[in-house]
C-alpha cells in the first residue's frame, strides 16, 4: 500500500489548491511567475488525473480509488471520495482543460492576474471534488463552492455586461441548488432511523432501494395499490416526487434544460475565454452528472413518471437551441445556444434508459467539453484581436488567418458530428438509444432533426466569419495563430480525431457505470427486466473505525413531569 | 429542604423583570443593567439545576456567564460612551439609526 | 487462352495474405491528405503533386490487387470468406474481407472496422482510384495557377479516402462514415474558392441538403437495428434454416459484428419472405420493443423509403437535387470526380449493397423508380435551357442518376451498377473536357460565347465527341448498352401489384433518352462547331497540356471499351447467355434474387434485349440528336434578328430558372424556419422566459423587499419586543403541548 | 427582598438609584447561591458583579453626568407589547413551574464536602472545559481592546 493507493484522488483534487497557496504567496506584480506556477500546477494535476484515469479498472468494482475518513459523524457524514467510470471520464476532461485554460488566458486577461489564477485553481479543486465526492453533502459543498470562483470569473474578468450576467448566473443556479439542499436533507431524514441513516451515497441508495422496489411494484400494479404502502415506501410515494423535482430542477438549471437555460447565453457571452471554456467544458456536465448519479437512481419511480416530460424538454432543447442559433448575430451566443442543443442530446440519452443512450450521453458530455470548449477557445483568440462578437464584423477571415480557419473548421465538424470525429459517436449512440428505448419513436425522429439544424447553423456561422471577401478594413491585417495558440489548440484537435476513431478505450470505462445506471434507473420502469439486488446495491468501503470521539454529555435524568 | 422549584420561580421572576426593563426603559444604561439582571436570573437557574442534579457543570456554566457578562458590560458601556459623545444622549428613542 | 484465363484467375498476392492490407487502400490517401494539408505549404508545388498523385496511384495499385484477389480461383478453389452470420458451410464467394476489431460498442450494440471487397465494391474501388488518379493528374495542370493547390490536393485525397471507406465498409455505420466524409470533402471542395461568398454558400447548401438526407439515413439505420433486434427475438429455426443460418450462429454473428453488417442484414432478408414457413414473415407483426404492432414488411418499406430520402440527398434526386447544380462552383476536376463519377453515385451503390432488403418492399422499389424517372425528366428539361456548360453537365448528371435509380427501383441492379461505371467514365470525360475548354478560353463557361473549338482544341474535341455520343446512347458506345440494359430490365421486370410502374418508367425512359440526346448535342454543337462567338473572352483558344489531355483520352477510351461488360458472352447457369456484368455481379446480387423469388415481390426477367429493342432506343436517341442538329445548325441561325414568340420565351425562361424550384424551397422551407427561429428567439426566449419569468421574478422580489423595508424601523427595542413575543408564543405552545 | 430590589432597578427614575438597587440585588442573589451550595459562584458574584461591573456602571454614570431622565419615554405599541409579553412569559413560566416537582439531588457526604467548592469547580474548568476557558479568556481580551477602541475617540 503506497501513499498513492489511498490518496491519489486527494492528490488530484487538492493539488490545485496547494498551487493556489503558492500563487497566493507570490507578489501580485509577478505576472509571469503566477502564470507559470498555475500552469505547472495544472500540468501536474493533469498528470495525476491521467494516472487516476488509467488506474481505473473497467472490470473492477463500481467505485474505485476510494478514500473515506470520518467527518461530522454525528450527522451521518463522512469524507468519502471515489470514482466510477463516468466520474473518472469527467475528471479526465476537467484536468485536461486545466492547463489549456491557463494557456488560453495568458494574453486575454490583463488585470488582476494573480486573483484570476487563484480563482482558476480554486475552481479546479471544487470541480474535481464534486466529481469525486461519494457523500451527498460533500458533493453539495463542492457543487456550491464551484459557484463562487465562477461568479468571480464572470463578474470580474467578463465583458461589458458582466455584472448582470454574473448575478443572473449565480442566482439561477443558487435557486436550484438550495432546493436541492432541502431535498438532500429531506431524503437523509426519511432514509432511515437515527444512527442508520447517512449522507453517504452508498448507504443512502441502499436504504432507499427496497422501498423504491416496493413502490415500483405497486405503481405499476392495479389502481390504488399504493394506498397500502407503509413506512419508507409510503413516504417516498408521497414526497418522492417532490424530492425528485427539487433535485431535477437544480440539475436542470445547471445543464441547462429548456426553459431554464437563459442564464447560459448571458454567462457565456460575458465570461472571459477561460470562464466560457470551463463553463461549457465541465460545469454544465455537473447537471447531467447529477441526474445520472443522484436524481434518477435515488428516485427511480418519480423519475419514471417524469421521464416523458423531461424527455420532451430535452427534445425541445435540442431543436429549440438549434433554432435559436439561427437567429443569433453574436458568435458567442450562437455557441452558447449550441450548447443547449448538445446538452439536450445528453439529457435525452440519459432519459432513454438504455445502455446505448446512456453511454452515448456520457460520451457526448466529453465531446461537448472538447468541441465547445475548443470553439470558445478559438473564438477567444479572435476576440482578442478584434474585440467584437458580432458576425457581421468579420467575414473573409480565412484569407488572413488560414491556420486558425483550419482549426476552427475541424472543430466545427466535430461539433456538427461528422463521422470520424468524436461528436458522431456520442450523437449516434444517443439517438440509437432513444430509438431503442420505450419512448415513442417521435422523440428520436425529432431529436435527429438537430443533425440538420446543427449543420445549418454552424456552417452558417463559419461562412459568415471566415468565407467571402474581407468586408472590414480592420480584418485585413489580423495575425494568424502564434505558437502558443497553436499549442493550446492542438490537444483539442488530436482528441477530436482520437476520440472519433478510437472511442473504445473511453467507452470501456464508461460501460460499467452505464450498466449500473440503467439497472438502477429501470427500477421504476414497468416491464423492464429488473436487475438483481446485488447488481443494484452500491458497494462502497465502510467507514474505518476510529477512536471514540468525545461525545456530548446527556442529562442523567430528564425533568419529571407531574401528571 | 427547599424545593428547587422555588429557586426556579425566583429566577423566572427576575428574568421577566429584566426583560420588562429591557423592553420598556429608555435609558440605555438602565437597559444594560436589566440585561445584567436577566443574566443573573439565568445564573440562578444554572445553579439551581446543578444542585438538583448534583452536577458541577452548572457552576462552570455560571462562571462562563459571569465572564461573558463582564465582557458584554465592558463593550456595551464603551458603546454607550461613544454614542453619548456623538449624540449627547443615551436615550434609545434618539438612537434609531439601525436602518438603511 | 487457358494460360490467360489462369493468369487472371491467380492473384499475385494470395487473398488471405492480402486481406489484412485492405485498410491501406484507405490509409494511403488519408496519409496523403494529412501530409498535403499540414506540410503542403512548405513542400512546394511539385512535392505536393507527387505526394497526392502517388498516394492515389498506390491506392489504385492496391485496389487492383484487391480486385484481382476477389477473382482469385487459383487451383480451382474460388476465393471465399466465412460468413459470420451463416452456417459453417455457408461461405461468401468472390470476396475478401478483414475486420480490424471494434470501433465502438455500447450495450449489445457494436460497430466494427470491417472492410469487405467483393465484385461490386471491387469495381467501384477501381473506378474511384483509377478515375481519381486521372483527375489528380489533370488537376496538377488545371490548378497550376492557384495558390491553394496544397489545400486542394489535401481535400481531394481526403475525399478519395472517404469514398473508399464508403465503398469498402462492411456495415452501415462505417458506410455512413464514408457517406458523411465525402459530404464533408465535397463541402470543402465546392467552397474551395471561399473568397467568393456565392461559392462558399454553394458548399454550405450542398452540405445542409446532404444533411437532410443523412437525417433520413440515420433514422433508417436505427429502424433497421430495431428490426434486427425484433427479428432475432422472434425468429424460429425454420427462419434461420431458410437463410442458411442457425440461431446460434446468427446470434454469434450479431455479438461479434454488430447488427448493422450487410451480411447479417442479408440473412434477415433471406428469412423474411412468406415462403419460408418460419415464425417471421413480412406480414408478421413485431411483438415487443418500440416498433411493436408494425409488421416487418411495413417497417422495411418505411426504412427503404427513408434510405431513398438519404440517397436522394447524396445522389441528387427529387426533392433534394437542388444542391448539385450549385456545386459546380467548385473547381472543374472536383465536379468531374465528386459530382459526376463517384460521390453522387453513392445512393445507387447503397441500394445495390442492400438489394436483398430492398426487394422485400415493392412499394419502396416503385417509389424509387418513379422518383428516378421524374428527376431524370425534370433535370433533362432544365438542361435544355442552361447556357453554362458545367450546369448542363450537372443537370445531365442528375438525369443520368435518375436513370440509375430507375434501374435500381425496378430490380435491375447489375445494369444500374454498369451504368454507374460507364457514366463515371464518360461523364468524367465530359467534365474534364469542359474544364479543358474553360482552361483554354479564359474560364469562359457560357456555351453561347464559345464555338468553333474543333479546330483549336483537337484532343479535347475528339474526346468530348466520343463521350457525348456515349451519353446520348449511340451504338456502339458503352452508354448505349448500359442505358439500354436498364430500360430493357425496367420494361420486363414487374413489381408485385404495381404493374403500371414498368410501363410508365419505360415510357419515361424513352422520353429521357430523346431529351438527353437533344441537350447533349446542343452543348456539343454550340461549343465545338460553328463559328467562334464574337463575345469570346480570348480570341484563340489553346489546347491544354498533356497532363490534361491524357486523362481525357484514357477516359474516352474507357467509355468505349466498357461496352464489353454489357455483351451477353457468359453462360447463364440455367442455360443461355447472360451479359458479362450480370455474371460478374451475380455473387453479390444472388441473395437479392433469391429473396425476390421467395417473396414474389418482383418478377425478374433475364432475357437479353432483342434487335428491335436496340433499334427503338437507337432511333429515339438519334431523333433527339437530329432535332438538336436541325435547330442549332439550321433553324436558329436563320431566325437571328426575328422576334421570338412570347410563349417560347416564357418556356425558356421557366426552364432557365430551373422551374423555380430553388425559389419554392426558399419560400416554403428556408424562410419559415428562419422566421420561426427569429420569432422564438425574440418572443419566447427574450420576452417570455427571460423578461417575464426570470426578470419578473427579480422584479417581484425587489418590490416585496422594498415593501418589507418599511418594517425595519431601526428601533432595537421594537425588535427585541417582537423577539419577546415570539419567545412567549413558543413557551405557550410548548406548555400547551405538554398539558394536552 | 431580591425581587423588591430588582423591581427598584427597573422602576427607579435615576440611573444611580437603579444601579444601587442592582448592587443590592446582586448581594441577595449571592446569598441565594450559597443556599444552593454554590460557594464559589457566590464569591465570584460578589467580587465580579457587585464589585467590578457595578463600579464600572457607576463610573459611566458619573462620567456622563446623567441626572433624572427628562421623560419616561413614549409608550409606543412595541413597548406595550414588550411589557405585556414579559408579564405573559412570567405567567407561563409560573404555571409551568407550578406543575413541576423538582427536588434537590440527594448527595452523599463525600459529594457534599466537595460540591461547589473552589477545588471541584477549578478541577472541571481546567480539565474538561479547558478549551472554552481559553476561549473566554480570549473573549475578555478582545472585549478589553474593543472597549478601549470604541470608547476612545482618538487613539
Amino acid at each position: 500500500m503506497s501513499f498513492f493507493d489511498t490518496h491519489l484522488l486527494n492528490v488530484v483534487i487538492y493539488l490545485p489548491l496547494v498551487f493556489a497557496a503558492l500563487v497566493l504567496m507570490l507578489p501580485s506584480t509577478e505576472h509571469g511567475q503566477v502564470r507559470a506556477i498555475t500552469f505547472v500546477g495544472m500540468l501536474l494535476d493533469l498528470a495525476f488525473g491521467v494516472w487516476a484515469y488509467f488506474r481505473f479498472e473497467p472490470s473492477g468494482a463500481e467505485f474505485q480509488m476510494e478514500y473515506r475518513v470520518p467527518w461530522f459523524q454525528q450527522f451521518g457524514m463522512s469524507y468519502h471520495l471515489g470514482l466510477d467510470g463516468l466520474a473518472a471520464s469527467l475528471l479526465l476532461l476537467t484536468v485536461f482543460l486545466g492547463p489549456l485554460v491557463v494557456l488560453a488566458s495568458t494574453t486575454y486577461i490583463s488585470h488582476r492576474i494573480k486573483e484570476f489564477h487563484l480563482a482558476l485553481l480554486v475552481l479546479q479543486t471544487t470541480m474535481l471534488g464534486a466529481l469525486a465526492s461519494m457523500d451527498v453533502l460533500l458533493f453539495y459543498i463542492f457543487f456550491e463552492a464551484m459557484l463562487i470562483p465562477m461568479y468571480l470569473l464572470v463578474g470580474v474578468w467578463g465583458a461589458e455586461d458582466r455584472r448582470m450576467a454574473a448575478v443572473k448566473f449565480f442566482l439561477y443556479t443558487l435557486v436550484g441548488s438550495l432546493l436541492m439542499l432541502v431535498a438532500i436533507v429531506a431524503v437523509y431524514f426519511v432514509s432511515g432511523a437515527p444512527g442508520v441513516r447517512s449522507f453517504d451515497y452508498g448507504t443512502l441508495y441502499n436504504n432507499l432501494l427496497a422501498a423504491n422496489q416496493q413502490l415500483a411494484a405497486c405503481t405499476n400494479g392495479p389502481e390504488g395499490a399504493c394506498a397500502s404502502l407503509t413506512g419508507l415506501a409510503a413516504t417516498l410515494h408521497t414526497y418522492g416526487p417532490w424530492m425528485f423535482a427539487a433535485f431535477a430542477l437544480a440539475f436542470a438549471i445547471k445543464v441547462p434544460m429548456w426553459p431554464v437555460h437563459t442564464w447560459l447565453p448571458d454567462a457565456h457571452v460575458q465570461a472571459p475565454v477561460a470562464g466560457s471554456m470551463i463553463l461549457a467544458g465541465v460545469m454544465l456536465k455537473m447537471g447531467t452528472y447529477g441526474f445520472w448519479r443522484f436524481a434518477i437512481p435515488l428516485f427511480p419511480v418519480a423519475a419514471q413518471a417524469a421521464r416523458p416530460f423531461l424527455a420532451v424538454l430535452a427534445v425541445i432543447g435540442i431543436v429549440y437551441g438549434a433554432l435559436m442559433c439561427l437567429a443569433q448575430r453574436d458568435i458567442k451566443k450562437l455557441i452558447a445556444y449550441s450548447s443547449v442543443s448538445h446538452l439536450g442530446y445528453c439529457m435525452l440519452g440519459l432519459l432513454a434508459v438504455t445502455s446505448e443512450g446512456a453511454t452515448g450521453s456520457a460520451y457526448q458530455m466529453l465531446n461537448h467539453g472538447i468541441s465547445t470548449g475548443a470553439l470558445f477557445l478559438l473564438f477567444g483568440f479572435l476576440y482578442e484581436r478584434r474585440h467584437t462578437r458580432l458576425m457581421s464584423d468579420y467575414g473573409g477571415i480565412a484569407k488572413v488567418m488560414p491556420v486558425f480557419t483550419a482549426a476552427f473548421v475541424i472543430i466545427t465538424f466535430s461539433s456538427v458530428a461528422v463521422p470520424g470525429t468524436n461528436g458522431f459517436i456520442g450523437e449516434f449512440l444517443v439517438l440509437m438509444g432513444t430509438f431503442k428505448s420505450t419512448l415513442p419513436l417521435g422523440f428520436g425522429a425529432f431529436a435527429t432533426l438537430g443533425v440538420i439544424l446543427g449543420a445549418a447553423y454552424m456552417l452558417w456561422m463559419v461562412q459568415k466569419v471566415f468565407f467571402g471577401g474581407i468586408t472590414h478594413r480592420e480584418n485585413q491585417h489580423l495575425r494568424d495563430m502564434n505558437l502558443r495558440e497553436m499549442l493550446t489548440t492542438a490537444p483539442f484537435i488530436v482528441l477530436v480525431a482520437v476520440m472519433g476513431l478510437m472511442p473504445q478505450p473511453f467507452l470501456e470505462r464508461i460501460a460499467p457505470s452505464t450498466e449500473r445506471y440503467v439497472a438502477r434507473a429501470s427500477v421504476g420502469a414497468p416491464g423492464a427486466t429488473q436487475a438483481k439486488d446485488d447488481q443494484l446495491r452500491v458497494e462502497v468501503m465502510s467507514l474505518p473505525s476510529t477512536a471514540a470521539a468525545a461525545r456530548p454529555s446527556v442529562p442523567a435524568a430528564p425533568l419529571a413531569v407531574r401528571e | 429542604m427547599v424545593p428547587i422549584t422555588y429557586y426556579l420561580l425566583l429566577a423566572a421572576a427576575l428574568f421577566c423583570m429584566g426583560m420588562f426593563g429591557v423592553l420598556v426603559r429608555t435609558n440605555a444604561l438602565v437597559v444594560f443593567m436589566c440585561v445584567e439582571l436577566m443574566l443573573n436570573a439565568v445564573n440562578l437557574t444554572f445553579l439551581a439545576f446543578a444542585r438538583m442534579h448534583g452536577d458541577g457543570i452548572g457552576h462552570v456554566s455560571a462562571f462562563f456567564v459571569i465572564a461573558v457578562a463582564a465582557a458584554e458590560a465592558a463593550i456595551g458601556l464603551a458603546i454607550v460612551i461613544a454614542v453619548f459623545r456623538s449624540r449627547g444622549s443615551v436615550n434609545v428613542d434618539d438612537i434609531r439609526t439601525m436602518k438603511h | 487462352m487457358d494460360g490467360i484465363v489462369e493468369f487472371f484467375r491467380t492473384a499475385p498476392i494470395p487473398p488471405e495474405v492480402f486481406a489484412p492490407s485492405l485498410g491501406l487502400i484507405i490509409l494511403l490517401p488519408l496519409l496523403g491528405a494529412f501530409v498535403c494539408g499540414v506540410f503542403g505549404k512548405w513542400l512546394g508545388r511539385a512535392n505536393v503533386h507527387l505526394v497526392a498523385c502517388s498516394a492515389i496511384a498506390g491506392a489504385f495499385v492496391l485496389s487492383l490487387m484487391a480486385f484481382w484477389a476477389t477473382s482469385d480461383a487459383a487451383g480451382g478453389r474460388v476465393v471465399s470468406m466465412p460468413n459470420a452470420f451463416g452456417l459453417e458451410r455457408d461461405v461468401v464467394r468472390y470476396a475478401i474481407s478483414y475486420d480490424y476489431g471494434t470501433w465502438f460498442a455500447a450495450g449489445d450494440f457494436r460497430v466494427n472496422f470491417g472492410l469487405l471487397v467483393d465484385h461490386l465494391s471491387g469495381i467501384l474501388l477501381l473506378v474511384i482510384t483509377g478515375i481519381g488518379f486521372l483527375i489528380h493528374l489533370y488537376s496538377t495542370s488545371y490548378m497550376e495557377h492557384d495558390d491553394g493547390y496544397w489545400r486542394f490536393f489535401a481535400y481531394l485525397n481526403l475525399f478519395v479516402a472517404a469514398m473508399l471507406t464508403l465503398v469498402m465498409a462492411d456495415n452501415l455505420v462505417l458506410l455512413f462514415v464514408g457517406w458523411e466524409g465525402v459530404g464533408m470533402a465535397s463541402y470543402l471542395l465546392i467552397g474551395f474558392w471561399y473568397t467568393d461568398s456565392a461559392k462558399a454558400w454553394a458548399g454550405r447548401k450542398a452540405f445542409v441538403t446532404n444533411r437532410i438526407g443523412d437525417f433520413a439515413f440515420l433514422i433508417a439505420t436505427f429502424l433497421l437495428i430495431l428490426t434486427v433486434n425484433a427479428f432475432s427475438q422472434q425468429a424460429d429455426p425454420r427462419d434461420y434454416n431458410s437463410a442458411g443460418s442457425s440461431r446460434a450462429r446468427y446470434t454469434q454473428g450479431l455479438l461479434e459484428k454488430g447488427p448493422v453488417t450487410f451480411k447479417g442484414l442479408e440473412k434477415m432478408a433471406l428469412a423474411l419472405p412468406e415462403g419460408t414457413g418460419g415464425a417471421v414473415s413480412l406480414a408478421t407483426p413485431i411483438e415487443a420493443g418500440p416498433l411493436a404492432g408494425y409488421t416487418f414488411g411495413g417497417v422495411m418499406t418505411a426504412t427503404m423509403l427513408l434510405f431513398l430520402l438519404g440517397a436522394a440527398g447524396k445522389s441528387a434526386q427529387l426533392p433534394l437535387y437542388v444542391w448539385l447544380p450549385d456545386a459546380m462552383a467548385g473547381p472543374t476536376p472536383v465536379s468531374a470526380l465528386i459530382h459526376a463519377a463517384t460521390m453522387v453515385t453513392a445512393g445507387v451503390y447503397l441500394f445495390c449493397r442492400m438489394s436483398s432488403l430492398l426487394v422485400l418492399s415493392p412499394t419502396a422499389m416503385a417509389t424509387i423508380a418513379v422518383v428516378g424517372a421524374l428527376t431524370s425528366l425534370l433535370a433533362a428539361l432544365i438542361a435544355f435551357a442552361q447556357d453554362d456548360i458545367k450546369k448542363v453537365l450537372a443537370y445531365s448528371t442528375v438525369s443520368q442518376l435518375g436513370i440509375m435509380f430507375m434501374g435500381v427501383g425496378m430490380g435491375v441492379f447489375w445494369a444500374a451498377a454498369l451504368h454507374l461505371l460507364t457514366h463515371a467514365c464518360f461523364k468524367a470525360c465530359l467534365f474534364l473536357g469542359a474544364g479543358s475548354v474553360m482552361h483554354g478560353n479564359g474560364d469562359e463557361t457560357d456555351i453561347k460565347k464559345l464555338g468553333g473549338l474543333y479546330k483549336e482544341m483537337k484532343w479535347t474535341h475528339a474526346t468530348f465527341l466520343v463521350s457525348t455520343l456515349a451519353i446520348t446512347g449511340i451504338i456502339p458506345l458503352s452508354g448505349f448498352f448500359s442505358k439500354d440494359a436498364i430500360f430493357h430490365g425496367v420494361h420486363h421486370n414487374h413489381l408485385h401489384d404495381l404493374h403500371w410502374v414498368s410501363g410508365f418508367v419505360y415510357a419515361m425512359g424513352l422520353l429521357i433518352t430523346a431529351c438527353t440526346a437533344f441537350y447533349m448535342s446542343r452543348v456539343y454543337l454550340l461549343t465545338f462547331t460553328g463559328k467562334r462567338s464574337p463575345e469570346a473572352k480570348v480570341a484563340h483558344a489553346h489546347e491544354s497540356s498533356w497532363f490534361m489531355t491524357l486523362p481525357l483520352v484514357v477516359l474516352a477510351f474507357l467509355s468505349v471499351v466498357t461496352l464489353v461488360y454489357a455483351l451477353p458472352l457468359m453462360p447463364r447457369s440455367g442455360g443461355g447467355m447472360q451479359p458479362v456484368f450480370e455474371n460478374f455481379l451475380s455473387p453479390v446480387l444472388r441473395p437479392a434474387e433469391a429473396v425476390a423469388r421467395a417473396a414474389q415481390t418482383v418478377a425478374l426477367d433475364h432475357s437479353t434485349p432483342a434487335f428491335v429493342d436496340y433499334l427503338i432506343a437507337w432511333l429515339v436517341a438519334l431523333s433527339g440528336g437530329a432535332t438538336a442538329a436541325f435547330l442549332y445548325l439550321k433553324f436558329f441561325p436563320a431566325q437571328v434578328g426575328k422576334p421570338v414568340p412570347a410563349f417560347a420565351r416564357a418556356v425558356r425562361r421557366t426552364a432557365h430558372n430551373k422551374f423555380y424550384v430553388d425559389e419554392l424551397y426558399e419560400f416554403i422551407l428556408i424562410r419559415p424556419v428562419k422566421f420561426v427561429a427569429f420569432i422564438l428567439f425574440r418572443v419566447v426566449d427574450a420576452l417570455v422566459i427571460d423578461t417575464v419569468l426570470v426578470r419578473g421574478t427579480a422584479y417581484v422580489t425587489e418590490k416585496v423587499g422594498l415593501g418589507l423595508r418599511r418594517l425595519q424601523t431601526g428601533d432595537a427595542q421594537a425588535y427585541a419586543a417582537i423577539m419577546a413575543l415570539a419567545i412567549l408564543g413558543g413557551a405557550v405552545y410548548a406548555l400547551l403541548q405538554v398539558l394536552s | 427582598m431580591t425581587l423588591v430590589s430588582a423591581g427598584l432597578v427597573i422602576t427607579a427614575r435615576s440611573p444611580i438609584n437603579s444601579a444601587m438597587s442592582l448592587v443590592s440585588t446582586f448581594f441577595f442573589l449571592a446569598g441565594i447561591y450559597v443556599l444552593l451550595w454554590a460557594h464559589t459562584v457566590a464569591v465570584m458574584q460578589v467580587l465580579v458583579y457587585a464589585g467590578a461591573i457595578m463600579v464600572l456602571f457607576l463610573f459611566v454614570i458619573m462620567l456622563l453626568n446623567l441626572g433624572d431622565a427628562a421623560h419616561r419615554g413614549r409608550p409606543t405599541v412595541t413597548r406595550i407589547l414588550g411589557g405585556a409579553s414579559a408579564f405573559g412569559l412570567l405567567a407561563v413560566l409560573a404555571v409551568t413551574l407550578g406543575r413541576t416537582n423538582a427536588i434537590p439531588a440527594n448527595l452523599g457526604p463525600q459529594a457534599q464536602a466537595t460540591f461547589g467548592t473552589m477545588a471541584s469547580v477549578g478541577q472541571s474548568i481546567f480539565t474538561a472545559w479547558l478549551l472554552p476557558f481559553e476561549a473566554v479568556s480570549l473573549l475578555l481580551l478582545v472585549a478589553m481592546v474593543g472597549a478601549v477602541v470604541v470608547a476612545k475617540s482618538r487613539i
